[in-house]
């Protein structure tokens, strides 16, 4: 059993995170009273993709981004889905936080040698951006594990079943509400999507990216998607017993995530950064004191 | 009142002012140094352009300097604004011409146009390399001897187009 | 003669020889060199598992001068004799083309000598006179190339005297209290000692190791001495010496204080110099790692992690449970690890490109020295902690402790400088490495083979210590046993605590898994064509030659928002302290005219004046 | 997605991937990008054919050059063709390069756009409306299916050809030939 779900999750993770790629293609162009391309279009791209021989920048621009995509897929074996937690107990909460920069600094490395300005921006920008939202998120992830007093991710989504939606326990709804105001940008939606910004530096990261490098590049955005918003649900909104209630969950989030994303127009770096280091860390450290008071 | 003044100063200069606010000055080749010189301390200091026209059948050049001041209040006096046309004929083979980049910087990349277009010399020009076109033609583009068709017909019509080209 | 007496005769002999014999012939030095470190190393490694005194020498005023040997000092002198050879490896190409290189080498070995002396000596006394050699040789070696150099070694030589002062203050306090110097002895009679006096003990010893190791307030010297010595002398600067420093907090904390039988009762001063001490290395982590990512020059960026890092020891060690000091212990062994790598691969790159370390003029350099990238990367892999990487497993530690000792403002301190150590970490590699090449290192030559060996070593251990955990854990196990720890429930790849557990075979498996998962995936996309650099997108124009790269002032928007909040205020405290005695003893300077008259006058008043007392007041 | 359709899908996945998923790079010359924002927005939304502009040329799979084409801008038409990976189509709107256009006499537009960069398909029309841009697009799809739409194998073939016309018309080019051209260098 345990097998199984070691090898089905990362792909399970995947086909959501493509379905979720397509669907918000589709609700966006329906909120732009468009048609909009069939819900499958994520997948067409990346058959498409496959089959186009693209330029390669050296061996550090092959290996960076397969241990990019690599990364991201590790992370999934840890978040649990529902029930399906496969290998959630060898290392809790801090291996995730530091498996999460796995696929951002594999990208970084693989786009840096495609020796671009446009992907030196990027990258840049990229980093800035982490930078912005890691602070109040490490402050809000911190008051959960001193609220539950466990570093492990299962533990908090099986104490949540008991004391209900750690967003709406007491000393928890703080650390709730920055998190809801730095989800947009942990997710890169469009008030944040300062990183792959065609108009401006042409993608950033993935101007010189072509066929399979681009598929790998869609599938680890779709990942990243996907992982933000899991985690998400799992730390806040109590994770679930089985995986369709989790999925049902997700896709509350993953519509709020959309429906800011088609309103929004883009921030520039300095402002994402001004606006994520003012009022979201001001209340997760607040939350943080909250929580270090009520709880000990 | 600015009529007075020029006729005065310039023996040769014939000014006509058909339109409300523009005058038009024309004068000999030599002269119009001077007259740029007297216009941009009157207040006329903006030089909105230098054109050139191809009088072929009585084979000279005109070049055209347009001027204007910048601001009304640089001008005494001035009810609206004045442009001035002051016009000079130059002969068409082998046309050379002053540079006035000294009173009027900005006429450099003019000049190279009409160097580039009309195949006008222009003595202590900077730099008169090509402004806009890629190509070197032995015609000067712009003048009217120059026949496009026969020219489009012997470069582009000359590349042969790749073997198997026209089938669909 | 035990085996620490031969060492250290080996150690402090070879010093003489390598002069001599370079005064000879250099091969015949160079080949000396590497045999002499190769023989300490083997030594030191047969001494494993050993503890013992022996008394050495009693001539000075019948002090019993003793070498003493436990886990602790078996674990620092094993890195620092490894590092000691693999730096002497790396150097005999480095500086093949400077002068006096014979100075170099001996002053090298000094430097060891020394910092096994401080590591092995049994009592204070012998401490302090091997802390003195290690000193004076690091001055020696960092105003090595002259110029700004001699600056940067004053401004660190001032400093660790007034350690060493202040060190010795608190040996002659043991010594009139206790009669004995003896580490073992002390460590018995302390407990009885009063709350006040241990605080003052901890205090005085606790400035002497906090300059060395650079905790924030007294951290001014390492940025100027990393980036003047040179390169390879600067990687076993930051690699051992400054982290002798954690080994005197460990003595004096755990061994000479002995805190750990009584640090969680309730009114004992020793947790309260703790809790100072851990919040010291909190904001050790925080600002350095943020000025870091503002810097231009390689080598001081590297210095500032130096000290950001310092400040992860410090949390692990003065938070007094089992873990948190493993952690400190291992994270000073990792850290020694890929901090000199990474020295190593700037010292590469500044030997190919004639000794330039501006990051805004290099870049591109991954296609012409593979391996110093590799070690570069692998480097930087440590520093942040990336999973696989020993740095990883080392911070684990660390955050556990202080999440489950319920201290998450420390805990959040040491997560933010995780993160600016990314940002400031990846500018390093991407501005020598990635980008475009310029063209002037267009013809640049791999680095040569004894560069190489010691970058691809010590890449191996670091990926070995990051996926076996074990091996050195165990080694640390035993020495947080000898403090009086309960030991560390501790497998050959992880720690299973009580609170959750750490398991890198698991995680090893699962990334290389998924990495040849995803390596398929690629390969069954269509065939991929090489390219140069230059075919590049430029909006459709030809890419502009040596004008088409982006790294300076690499982040801007970040560097308007924090750079007014990080002037080294301590620096500019220290300079106006500096400017104050030089202005006064100029004063004073002036007495001295040089003429003998007025000397003679000087001893006249000086006895009328004595003689006005005596009758006024006549004290006598 | 009737049941023919996926009977295709089926049988030849990469065909149909890329009749489906036709990311474009727009070179918006003269004026072209007139055209192009009303066929990609809410009226005739051309993303429900799998149609989205991108950045770069890397990205992308159909190249539209959209209006005339001078001297000057025939330099990056090529520079950008030759960076965009190998299945790749050009569709060119308007009549100006078909022949010219109305710029048939002018002495620095290119006049048969095909002899410098292989065209599969050009749309005509003094800026043809969106309309006929999708008309363009579904013959397009009918050439992809017969395998027709080859152009970027025609410059493979004869690519010493087409160089010696781009430096013939432009004279010395700065990036050095796509594919080695056997003969004289």
């Amino acid at each position: 059993m345990h097998i199984i779900e070691l090898i089905f999750s990362p792909l399970l993770a995947l086909l959501i995170g493509v379905f979720f790629l397509g669907l918000a293609r589709k609700v966006m162009a329906r909120i732009q009273w468009r048609y909009g391309p069939p819900v499958t279009q994520p997948l067409i791209d990346i058959i498409r993709l496959l089959s186009q021989k693209s330029a390669s920048h050296g061996v550090a621009f092959n290996i960076g981004l397969v241990m990019s995509l690599a990364g991201s897929l590790v992370i999934t074996l840890f978040l649990p889905f529902g029930k399906i937690a496969p290998m959630s107990n060898s290392g809790g909460m801090l291996v995730i936080l530091y498996l999460m920069l796995i696929g951002p600094l594999g990208m970084a490395i693989s786009s840096g040698e495609s020796a671009n300005p446009n992907a030196s921006i990027g990258i840049s920008r990229k980093l800035l951006l982490a930078m912005g939202y890691e602070l109040p998120f490490l402050l809000v992830v911190l008051a959960l594990m001193t609220a539950y007093n466990t570093t492990s991710i299962t533990e908090i989504v099986s104490l949540q079943r008991d004391t209900g939606w750690s967003m709406f326990t007491f000393p928890l709804v703080l650390s709730g509400i920055a998190y809801l105001l730095i989800l947009p940008a942990m997710l890169g939606v469009r008030p944040f999507e300062v990183v792959n910004a065609p108009q401006e530096i042409s993608s950033g990261p993935l101007v010189e990216y072509g066929g399979p490098y681009l598929a790998l590049a869609t599938l680890q955005h779709a990942l990243a998607f996907f992982i933000g918003i899991s985690l998400f649900v799992n730390l806040m909104w109590g994770g679930a017993a089985n995986p369709v209630i989790f999925f049902l969950k997700m896709l509350v989030v993953f519509f709020l995530g959309i429906f800011v994303n088609a309103v929004f127009p883009r921030l520039r770096i300095d402002q994402a950064i001004r606006y994520l280091w003012r009022w979201p860390s001001l209340i997760a450290f607040a939350g943080l004191i909250l929580v270090c008071v009520t709880g000990s | 009142m600015l009529k007075q003044e020029l006729e005065t100063t310039f023996d040769n200069i014939t000014i006509r002012m058909e339109k409300k606010n523009q005058l038009e000055l024309s004068i000999t080749k030599d002269g119009i140094m001077s007259v740029l010189s007297f216009l941009k301390n009157k207040g006329y200091d903006h030089l909105h352009v230098i054109s050139c026209v191809d009088w072929i059948d009585d084979k000279q050049l005109e070049l055209v300097y347009i001027l204007s001041a910048y601001m009304k209040q640089d001008v005494p006096g001035e009810t609206e604004q004045l442009n001035i046309l002051l016009k000079t004929r130059i002969g068409r083979d082998d046309p050379k011409y002053i540079t006035s980049i000294a009173l009027f910087p900005a006429a450099e990349p003019y000049e190279r146009e009409i160097h580039e277009m009309f195949g006008v010399d222009f003595l202590g020009h900077p730099r008169l390399t090509p402004l806009l076109l890629e190509r070197d033609y032995d015609i000067p583009p712009f003048r009217k001897d120059f026949d496009t068709k026969q020219y489009v017909d012997d470069v582009f019509g000359s590349v042969p187009s790749v073997e198997g080209e026209d089938k669909n | 003669m035990t085996g620490m007496e031969i060492l250290l005769l080996v150690a402090f002999g070879g010093v003489m020889l390598t002069y001599i014999l370079g005064r000879i012939s250099s091969s015949l030095r160079n080949t000396f060199a590497v045999v002499l470190s190769l023989v300490l190393v083997v030594i030191i490694a047969l001494m494993y598992d050993k503890t013992g005194e022996t008394i050495f020498y009693r001539g000075f005023f019948g002090i019993p001068m003793s070498f003493r040997i436990d886990a602790l000092s078996w674990l620092f002198a094993m890195a620092t004799s490894v590092l000691g050879c693999l730096s002497v490896i790396f150097s005999l190409s480095y500086m093949s083309d400077r002068k006096n290189i014979s100075f170099y080498y001996s002053m090298l070995f000094l430097v060891n000598a020394g910092m096994l002396g401080v590591v092995f000596s049994g009592d204070l006394l012998s401490f302090f006179i091997f802390w003195e050699i290690m000193s004076w040789s690091t001055f020696l070696l960092i105003s090595f190339n002259r110029g700004p150099a001699v600056a940067a070694g004053l401004k660190y030589i001032i400093m660790s005297i007034i350690g060493s002062m202040a060190m010795l203050a608190g040996t002659i306090s043991l010594y009139t209290n206790y009669g004995t110097l003896n580490i073992a002895d002390l460590s018995h009679l302390t407990v009885s000692a009063s709350p006040g006096y241990q605080l003052f003990l901890l205090i005085i010893f606790g400035v002497a190791f906090g300059i060395k190791n650079a905790v924030m307030p007294l951290h001014t010297w390492l940025p100027d001495a990393y980036t003047e010595a040179p390169s390879p002398f600067s990687a076993v600067l930051s690699g051992m010496l400054t982290r002798m420093g954690i080994y005197g907090f460990l003595l004096i904390i755990y061994v000479v204080v002995g805190a750990a039988r009584f640090l969680h009762a309730a009114d004992s001063t020793v947790s309260s110099f703790n809790y100072v001490l851990a919040w010291l290395g909190a904001i050790t982590i925080v600002i350095p790692t943020f000025i870091a990512m503002l810097q231009n020059d390689a080598k001081r960026l590297l210095a500032w992690h130096g000290i950001g890092q310092g400040g992860y020891m410090i949390l692990g060690i003065a938070f007094g449970t089992n873990m948190g000091v493993a952690g400190g212990i291992f994270h000073t062994l990792n850290h020694a690890i890929y901090i000199v790598l990474l020295f190593m691969s700037v010292a590469a790159i500044q030997y190919r490109t004639g000794g330039v370390r501006d990051l805004n003029s290099l870049g591109g350099l991954i296609k012409k020295m593979p391996v110093a990238f590799i070690g570069a990367l692998l480097g930087i892999c440590g520093l942040i902690g990336v999973p696989l990487t020993n740095g990883f497993v080392s911070k684990w530690m660390i955050y556990k402790t202080l999440i489950s000792g319920r201290a998450p403002f420390l805990a959040f301190a040491a997560l933010i400088g995780s993160w600016g150590t990314i940002l400031s970490v990846y500018k390093f590699l991407h501005n020598i490495f990635l980008g475009q090449l310029p063209e002037k290192y267009r013809d640049i030559k791999q680095s040569p083979f004894n560069m190489k060996l010691p970058i691809i070593v010590l890449s191996s251990t670091i990926l070995l210590f990051g996926i076996l955990p074990g091996l050195p854990l165990r080694v640390i196990n035993k020495i947080v046993v000898s403090f009086g720890f309960d030991s560390l429930n501790i497998s050959l790849w992880g720690i299973v605590s009580e609170s959750g557990m750490l398991n890198t075979i698991n995680l090893f498996a699962a990334i290389l898994a998924g990495l040849i998962a995803v390596w398929l995936f690629f390969r069954i996309g269509a065939r991929t064509i090489p390219v140069k650099q230059d075919d590049n997108y430029a909006a459709g124009a030809a890419v502009p030659r040596d004008r088409y790269s982006y790294t300076a002032k690499y982040y801007d928007p970040l560097f308007r928002m924090i750079s007014p909040y990080l002037k080294d205020i301590f620096n500019t405290f220290y300079m106006k302290i500096a400017d104050l005695t030089g202005y006064l003893s100029n004063g004073i300077r002036k007495i001295y005219t040089g003429y003998v008259g007025n000397y003679v006058m000087y001893i006249v008043l000086f006895i009328s004046l004595m003689i006005f007392v005596q009758m006024k007041w006549s004290p006598w | 997605m009737d049941r023919n359709q996926l009977k295709k899908w089926f049988q030849n996945p990469v065909k149909m991937a890329h009749k489906y998923s036709l990311h474009v790079v727009y070179f918006c010359t003269g004026c072209g990008i007139i055209e192009i924002p009303p066929s990609i927005t809410a009226r005739w939304d051309a993303e429900r054919f799998g149609i989205i502009p991108v950045a770069t040329p890397r990205q992308a799979s159909l190249f539209i050059i959209a209006g005339y084409v001078s001297l000057k801008t025939l330099r990056s038409i090529i520079r950008t063709y030759e960076q965009m990976p190998e299945p790749k189509f050009t569709v060119s709107l308007g009549s100006c390069p078909i022949n010219g256009g109305m710029y048939y006499d002018s002495y620095n537009t290119i006049k048969h756009l095909e002899k410098y960069i292989p065209v599969d398909g050009m749309i005509a029309g003094c800026m043809p409306r969106p309309e006929a841009i999708f008309v363009g697009v579904t013959h397009l799809w009918t050439l992809i299916d017969k395998d027709m739409a080859d152009g970027y194998k025609r410059y493979r073939s004869n690519y010493s050809a087409y160089r010696a016309n781009q430096e013939k018309i432009l004279g010395k080019l700065e990036w050095p030939p796509l594919f080695p051209i056997h003969g004289e260098e």
